[in-house]
């Protein structure tokens, strides 16, 4: 019977039930379990087009199983229990109802065969998110929502309108592989690089992750991007400007999470350079790395998440998340502090946690396939990563100098999350068999080599030296209180000034054209009140002689007429 | 029963409401009962008549001659069945919600009101039924006429002068420029009959057809196409149950209603793309719809910015026809009912609003949500459906009108729609997020909705705007005789 | 606020107890020293075993070592300088930005604690 | 068809009717004078001649309205020695409009006079009413050329009569009726002069020998003068734009009876004389080739469509203000004859019938607002829509048709009115035509407003039932022709034919029918 309930709808429902359901335990375990039985039933799934529908004149496939959207779904279903489990504690309905809606709109899209189906979903994504933001209820986090929604719908009309454009020229809705060329498929390709924050598109992403709720961050980190890395792989594998994209979005937001003072921002910048990586993949489009792909995305996930949760156990507990007034934490908080270094240890790809496995099966066919200058910019990220998710992380939050506060140990629904989460990333790691299994295809490649693995060790032992290094002579960039300008500065400065004195100078000429055509106006109503109004020429009382030589006139001018002709 | 008598009924009920509105006017709620009946009545006639005509073009029944050779005719056809469905189908919910509105408001004058009404609604289906331009043309004006008591309503120096534009737009733009689009298409064709695929091909060539179509295009001023857009702002003044049917649905419905006819049936779109005569409308449809968005974002008044909105989303309809392509039609036509459940949700918001918490200001309903969830929650589902995103009708229309862009080759209308759509986000969901997401004390306390009567039917629409989603393909199925092809066949084949 | 009370170590939980090891004077040096010398027999290990790369540069002896410990530098001082570049004051989008506002309070665990205590 | 009317007496009473017309109404009057102590007798003979004589003009528009006509000699003398009462279509339909809105506007000024006239003059003012009524439909139904000048002089004469009896309200009457008579006779001496220019030309008076007579020597300088004296003498009547100056005073301060009666008789019976003799007398042909239409009366109709408009809309007193509109409509009727073609005349002639039907119940609707107000400034008027509903709302209808909204008379004429202007190729004038129709649209709604939009400015009750039945009957009459046309167009598409077809059957068809565009065009 499950099978032909389309994955999202269980999402669905399970948001509408969340309406129903009396806050508290009652709810927050609903929202574990449905997930979990999500979960179940996308493993158990047939492939195939399970759910095809002829709606509106058009034929959409609401269910396209097949490795690739299997293995994506997998991981959407498993991070929204490990989401909803970390947000036991929640008694806000926005959220409760936002989170299943924004994760079932990420799954559709996932298992959408058509583009058209893609979309709605796209912008389901879009919509429900956003309240995952604005549930923070303050005036920052609003405007952020505002524009977070901007951009995301524009993203989504960008779809709607490469769709359209495709469908004129093709007459076909399939999502399928597509080649870049015409307009439609430029459009869509910028649709999803809006979604996978590419080099100058990225800004919405450290714009919103770090506005929104402790336990939002954890939610949204997980689907958005994937879902454009899962679009982008279904759709424009291959292209080999990806490779370049991908390259440059490993490169340039490491530099800005070293500098970063809210740890969530540190962690967007972070989440935008791994992505990367994944687009690096796409780039090179062989089966493997699209395998390397599929896999990163999988395991960035779930240490994402688990970076994410600790910064937010941190912040649910002290009300800080600032680099410059945290620190020394470990005290209290030691669990928390373990799951991060799992995490940071992830994401750095050190043997035997899970981003080895993944990132090395992007780096391995990024050289296989002699793109020399992106490996050694993959090369350079990796060392960068640990920079700030491997090193600032963990240890500005939890080390470093004792901010003096002690606070409590992260709730207990908390740690189970990260408990289960880290779990994962190590279990991973030391077994990737398991998740070479669920790949798109066949994986034939063996990570723990001798030589991957003291290569690996090397550059990051390394690295963590220089950093010994530095940050004992002091050269390490101090955590201060501070912003920096990326992007964004084009959207939320220039570009509401250039409207703003737009606006003045359209207003001006408009005030200025307005005000003369009512002078203009004015002045002729005045000239025909002055002529025509009761006390006016023409409609005062004539003499009787006034009369009879008008009389005489016309009688004189037709006459003329008469006889002229 | 034939159709030709249904259509008198669903004319003559709403008539018919205006007189027992006069009789009965001093026990309100005989009054109230009666009218509400007989609009379910309209309703179910209308409902008759779809069920006997289904998409069919009837034949046009010739009650008298108005001119010689041009009779008081009427007929049914799939785009004014929509319309008239749309417009009696929304009358029963705001009837209810009128009775809400005016008894929580304690406005005067309640019987003129609704007998205002019941005449407006009842030119509405003489609109919607009419089988040529100037029987269509008379109950246009007689819609202008009949609504300006209900805009001038309050009697104060707001309200007239508010009702002074109203009607000297409406009128003066249909008596000087669309009367004369009318003559001189009776003059160059030598009928006014809507037929399918036009009257003036092989009639008129050249520039003229842009000018005859200009004439059409600004005279018939209830599509509110810029410049002559003033008047719907200008319209808020009135009591809000008219800015939500009449200025939500039946009144600028009438207009793009009637642009569609005018395209559709006297110029017709294949001699319309031939010509390349609504080039030029397009472009300045296009202007309207962004230049609108613009200015709603700087209306605090919530109806002052919704009006600027429905004159935004007018012109989508004129987009639509003005690309002259079946998609571009059909989309306009889906639009016609999926804008009319959206706005006219918006509005009854705006009235539950005023009603229940006295606010008119969008600055004044920072945290208002959490007093009224229900009121801001189907704001925000009639927002959605108007900004066109999924799960909610407005969404299909915008494919449609965004196909048929493509269709047209006219890659930058697709930008304009894309454009158009964040601008709505701009100015629309402010009012929510402020409402639910940030907080005044002024507006804290516990739930307390506006009375009974004022959230539910707005509720209604907006579950209505989600339903419609799910039955827009029926709707274009439809509509597709218009667009000049069979119902199998519409919006699965490219053109 | 749950922090500033008088919190001695023995009032820590079991791990956190364990960890305050890395505070004590000379810690911080013993484990850049292990580092170091963990560095140091990664470098031997590296001599010993065989390699097989895409790029002949990955056979290079040390290449990681050195590729990693450059790259870190390299980000560093590239990160200084771009804080000298975009650095802004936490106002820099006025006063309706989060970057400026504290994380709402009710929304955390903090305040429940503060009404414990 | 036509019934071609026997040449021997007439044996039925049916064939008498074209004499009964005039006959009843001139019976009437000197009855009323000798029976007149009792005013509600006098008013009530008064009535049933009116009544009478429509009943009468409705027999004769059934006999002609598809075409043909009715030729009756006067004592059997046959034409051209004998006097010829001849009935087509274009003066059926307008004594069925004169004969209509007289017995309208009779159970109307039954109170109106008794308000506004002593109670002596009321007997004497009744005769004169008649008398001015009995000579319009003389001058409409005639064939003799001075006959026309006869009734036209009874009519004028009684009609400076009734309008001095409203000095019993307001004494400027009595300079108003002075300066109409002063304008009036020297309008009728031009039109006498034109006539006998032609008698001298010709040697007769009957229209259609005079038509026969004319043609071959349309170059003749003599005739051309005329025809100047003619066209200005009338246009004086007409009320053509600079030659009005008496009109607003008149129509102002006589008796609201009076103004409704003339407003929509007076000027058209003038308009028809006009249309009669340039058509009928003289050949289509000879006015479109010496272009007095064209060159004259067309401008200064589209100036009167725009100054008088413009006068109208800055008028403080409601009824001079629709003496002023009168003024701006009767610029259509010129204009439509100016256009000298079949859909032109058509618009005159039904533009002729709908707005004096509409201008009928405007001044009705004054007169009754005059009787409870006092007077008919606005800041008298004001809110009055409250106290009395009926009466303005049928004002409305009436201003909805002068604006010539779809759904009332006023708009069927404005549509062949523009449709004639199309139809020649001149679209800027149907351009003028639209836009002169928005100023209406001001100046109506002013008086709309002031009546609805604003608190009373005092206490009245509703107008009298006498006056509010004959107040909707013509409003609704305003609708019921704006709707169906069968009436209205078919008369005046038979007239607009007739006339283009010359001298009416009498003298060979004129070569111009056949030689104007717009000769062919029927609907």
């Amino acid at each position: 019977m499950l099978e032909s309930i389309p994955t999202a709808f269980l999402f669905f429902a399970m948001g509408l039930l969340a309406m129903a359901v009396p806050k508290g335990a009652a709810r927050s375990a609903l929202l574990v379990v449905i997930p979990l039985i999500a979960a179940w039933q996308v493993w158990t799934l047939p492939e195939g087009n399970l759910a095809p529908v002829t709606f509106f004149g058009l034929d959409l496939e609401l269910m396209r199983v097949d490795r690739l959207s299997r293995v994506f779904g997998l991981i959407f279903c498993l991070i929204a229990a490990l989401g909803n489990l970390y947000a036991w504690h929640l008694k806000d309905t926005v959220q409760q109802v936002a989170a299943p809606l924004y994760a079932g709109s990420a799954i559709g899209a996932v298992f959408a065969g058509d583009l058209v189906t893609l979309f709605f979903y796209w912008e389901g994504t879009a919509i429900a998110s956003v309240f995952l933001i604005w549930a923070r209820r303050t005036l920052g986090a609003y405007n952020t929502g505002l524009r977070y929604l901007i951009i995301q719908v524009g993203s989504g009309v960008i779809l709607m309108a490469g769709i359209a454009l495709l469908y004129a020229e093709t007459g076909s809705i399939a999502f399928d592989r597509m080649t870049l060329g015409s307009l439609g498929t430029w459009c869509i390709f910028f649709a999803f690089g809006i979604k996978c924050a590419f080099p100058l598109l990225h800004n919405w992403l450290q714009d919103a992750y770090p506005a929104a709720t402790i336990t939002g961050t954890v939610v949204l980190s997980a689907f958005t991007t994937k879902l454009a890395v899962y679009a982008l792989a279904r759709g424009f594998a291959g292209t080999e400007i990806l490779i370049y994209i991908g390259a440059i979005m490993t490169l340039f937001p490491i530099f800005f999470a070293e500098i970063e003072n809210d740890m969530r921002r540190v962690l967007s910048y972070s989440l935008n350079n791994q992505l990367g990586f994944m687009v690096v993949g796409i780039g090179v489009g062989s089966e493997m790395a699209l395998n390397g792909t599929a896999a990163h995305a999988f395991v960035h996930i779930l240490y994402k998440a688990l970076l994410f949760m600790s910064v937010g156990a941190v912040l649910y507990r002290t009300g800080k998340v600032k680099a410059s007034e945290l620190g020394g934490l470990y005290r209290t908080m030691p669990l928390t502090a373990t799951f991060c270094l799992v995490g940071a240890a992830s994401i750095s790809a050190f043997p035997l946690f899970s981003g080895f496995i993944a990132k090395a099966l992007i780096l391995d066919q990024a050289a296989a396939h002699h793109h020399a200058i992106v490996w050694g910019a993959l090369v350079f990220a990796s060392a960068g990563v640990l920079s700030h998710s491997g090193i600032k992380i963990p240890f500005f939050t939890f080390f470093a100098h004792d901010s003096g506060m002690r606070p409590k140990e992260a709730p207990t629904h908390m740690l189970i999350a990260m408990g289960i989460t880290a779990f994962l990333c190590i279990f991973i790691g030391v077994f990737p068999g398991t998740l070479y299994a669920i790949l798109p295809y066949e994986v034939d490649y063996h990570p723990y080599t001798a030589a991957h693995v003291v290569g690996q060790l090397l550059l990051l032992c390394f690295a963590l030296l220089a950093f010994g290094v530095l940050y004992r002579t002091g050269r390490h960039p101090a955590e201060i209180r501070c912003i920096n300008v990326d992007s964004d500065v084009i959207y939320r400065k220039a570009a509401p000034s250039v409207v703003h004195i737009a606006a003045r100078a359209i207003s001006a000429i408009w005030q200025a054209h307005a005000g003369f055509w009512m002078r203009k106006t004015d002045l002729v109503l005045r000239g025909l009140y002055a002529s025509h109004g009761p006390e006016g020429r023409m409609a005062r009382v004539w003499p009787t002689g006034a009369m009879v030589l008008w009389i005489a006139i016309l009688l004189g001018v037709t006459l003329a007429v008469i006889f002229v002709t | 029963m034939n159709v030709i008598d249904l259509i008198l009924y669903a004319m003559a009920f709403p008539a018919l409401a205006a007189v027992t509105n006069g009789i009965f006017r001093n026990s309100p709620n005989l009054r109230d009962g009666i009218t509400l009946a007989l609009a379910v009545l309209t309703f179910l006639i209308v409902v008759t008549i779809y069920s006997i005509t289904g998409n069919e073009t009837t034949e046009p029944v010739a009650l008298l001659d108005m001119l010689p050779g041009v009779p008081l005719a009427f007929n049914v056809e799939p785009l004014g069945l929509l319309f008239a469905l749309v417009a009696s189908g929304l009358w029963v919910v705001t009837h209810l919600y009128g009775i809400g509105y005016m008894r929580g408001h304690h406005e005067g004058h309640q019987a003129r009101f609704f007998a205002c009404f019941g005449i407006a609604i009842s030119s509405v289906m003489g609109i919607a039924f009419a089988s040529n331009m100037l029987t269509l043309f008379l109950f246009y004006e007689v819609l202008t006429l009949s609504t300006y008591p209900l805009v001038a309503h309050h009697g104060t120096p707001e309200a007239i002068r508010g009702a002074r534009i109203y009607l000297s737009i409406l009128i003066g733009t249909s008596i000087a420029l669309q009367l004369t689009a009318i003559v001189w298409t009776w003059v160059l064709a030598g009928t006014l009959d809507f037929r399918l695929g036009g009257i003036l091909e092989g009639h008129v060539a050249g520039p003229i057809v842009a000018v005859l179509l200009g004439l059409y295009a600004f005279g018939i001023g209830k599509a509110a196409l810029m410049p002559f857009h003033r008047w719907l702002p200008a319209a808020m003044v009135a009591p809000t149950p008219v800015s939500a049917l009449l200025h939500a649905v039946a009144v600028v419905k009438a207009g793009v209603f009637t642009m569609l006819k005018v395209g559709v049936y006297i110029f017709g779109i294949d001699f319309l793309a031939q010509t390349g005569a609504s080039e030029w409308l397009m472009w300045l449809a296009a202007f309207s719809i962004l230049a609108a968005s613009i200015v709603a974002m700087t209306k605090d008044n919530l109806k002052a910015r919704l009006a600027y909105s429905t004159v935004s989303q007018l012109s989508y309809i004129t987009l639509g026809m003005a690309l002259a392509t079946s998609m571009g039609v059909l989309g306009g036509g889906l639009h016609i009912a999926m804008h009319a459940l959206g706005k006219i949700t918006l509005f009854m918001c705006a009235g539950a609003i005023l009603v229940g918490a006295h606010k008119s200001e969008i600055s004044q309903m920072t945290g208002l949500g959490r007093v009224m969830p229900i009121t801001f929650g189907a704001f925000l589902i009639g927002a959605l459906s108007i900004i066109g995103l999924p799960p909610l009708g407005g969404s299909w229309s915008k494919w449609l009108l965004i196909v048929g862009a493509a269709d047209a080759g006219q890659q930058i209308m697709i930008a304009v729609l894309m454009i158009s759509s964040l601008l709505n986000i701009a100015y629309l969901l402010p009012i929510v997020g402020r409402g639910f997401f940030l907080s005044d004390p002024a507006n804290a306390g516990p739930v307390k909705e506006a009375p009974f009567l004022c959230w539910a039917p707005p509720a209604f629409t907006a579950a209505c705007c989600l339903a419609v989603f799910f039955y827009a393909g029926d709707i274009v199925d439809f509509l597709s005789p218009i667009a000049g092809h069979g119902p199998e066949t519409v919006a699965g084949v490219s053109e | 606020m749950s922090d500033h009370r008088p919190a001695t170590d023995d009032d820590l939980p079991a791990l956190g107890r364990l960890l305050t090891w890395v505070d004590r004077p000379g810690s911080g040096t013993k484990l850049f020293r292990a580092l170091g010398g963990f560095c140091a027999a990664l470098l031997v290990i590296d001599l010993l075993i065989s390699k097989h790369g895409h790029f002949h540069i990955e056979d290079v002896w040390a290449f990681y070592g050195v590729y990693g410990f450059l790259s870190f530098v390299c980000v560093i001082y590239g990160a200084k300088t771009l804080r000298f570049f975009a650095k802004r004051n936490e106002d820099y989008y006025g006063a309706q930005a989060i970057d400026r506002e504290d994380y709402p309070l009710d929304q955390t665990g903090v305040t429940k604690e503060a009404d414990d205590a | 068809m036509a019934t071609e009317s026997v040449h021997d007496v007439a044996l039925t009473l049916h064939d008498q009717l074209p004499i009964l017309q005039l006959v009843v109404p001139f019976l009437a009057a000197p009855l009323v004078m000798v029976v007149g102590a009792g005013r509600g007798v006098a008013w009530l003979i008064a009535f049933l001649a009116s009544l009478a004589a429509f009943a009468i003009s409705a027999l004769l528009l059934a006999q002609v309205i598809d075409g043909g006509f009715l030729s009756y000699q006067i004592g059997g003398w046959a034409p051209p020695l004998g006097i010829e009462y001849r009935i087509d279509a274009v003066n059926a339909f307008l004594l069925f409009l004169i004969s209509g809105v007289s017995t309208l506007v009779l159970p109307f000024a039954y109170e109106s006079v008794k308000a506004e006239i002593a109670e002596r003059n009321q007997a004497l003012f009744y005769t004169c009413y008649l008398l001015c009524f009995a000579g319009l439909l003389g001058v409409t139904i005639t064939g003799d050329a001075f006959n026309v000048f006869v009734f036209l002089e009874i009519s004028s004469l009684s009609t400076y009569a009734i309008i001095a009896a409203g000095a019993d309200r307001d004494r400027r009457a009595l300079t108003a009726a002075y300066d109409y008579l002063v304008m009036g006779t020297i309008g009728a001496t031009f039109f006498v002069i034109g006539l006998g220019l032609l008698y001298m030309m010709t040697g007769t008076l009957n229209m259609g020998d005079l038509a026969d007579r004319i043609a071959p020597q349309t170059d003749n300088r003599t005739i051309q003068a005329a025809f100047a004296f003619i066209v200005v003498g009338m246009g004086l009547k007409i009320a053509i734009y600079p030659l009005h100056l008496w009109l607003p005073n008149a129509y102002t301060y006589a008796p609201s009876a009076v103004t409704a009666f003339l407003a929509a008789t007076a000027t058209k019976v003038a308009v028809y004389v006009l249309l009669r003799f340039s058509f009928s007398v003289f050949s289509p042909g000879f006015a479109f080739e010496n272009y007095t239409y064209e060159l004259i009366i067309l401008p200064f109709a589209i100036l009167a469509m725009f100054a008088a408009s413009f006068i109208a809309i800055f008028q403080t007193d409601l009824k001079r203000m629709l003496a002023y509109s009168s003024i701006a409509q009767i610029g259509y009727m010129l204009l439509g004859l100016s256009l000298m073609n079949a859909s032109g005349l058509a618009a005159t002639m039904v533009h002729l019938f709908n707005h004096g039907i509409t201008k009928a119940v405007l001044f009705m609707g004054v007169g009754a607002l005059t009787l409870r107000a006092g007077s008919s400034f606005y800041a008298s008027i004001r809110g009055m829509g409250r106290a009395m509903p009926l009466t303005a709302a049928a004002m409305v209808v009436g201003g909805l048709s002068l604006i010539g909204v779809p759904g009332t008379a006023g708009f069927i004429s404005k549509w062949v009115l523009v449709q004639a202007a199309f139809e020649k190729g001149w679209w800027p004038v149907a351009f003028l035509i639209v836009l002169s129709s928005l100023l209406a649209v001001v100046y109506v709604w002013r008086f709309v407003e002031t009546l609805y939009l604003h608190e009373p400015a005092r206490d009245a009750a509703e107008a009298p039932l006498t006056m509010v039945v004959p107040i909707w009957i013509t409003a609704l009459a305003c609708v019921w022709f704006g709707i169906n046309t069968d009436i209205t167009m078919t008369a005046a598409n038979t007239a607009a034919e007739t006339l283009l077809s010359g001298s009416t059957g009498l003298a060979e068809p004129s070569p111009w029918t056949s030689a104007l565009p717009a000769g062919e065009a029927s609907h």
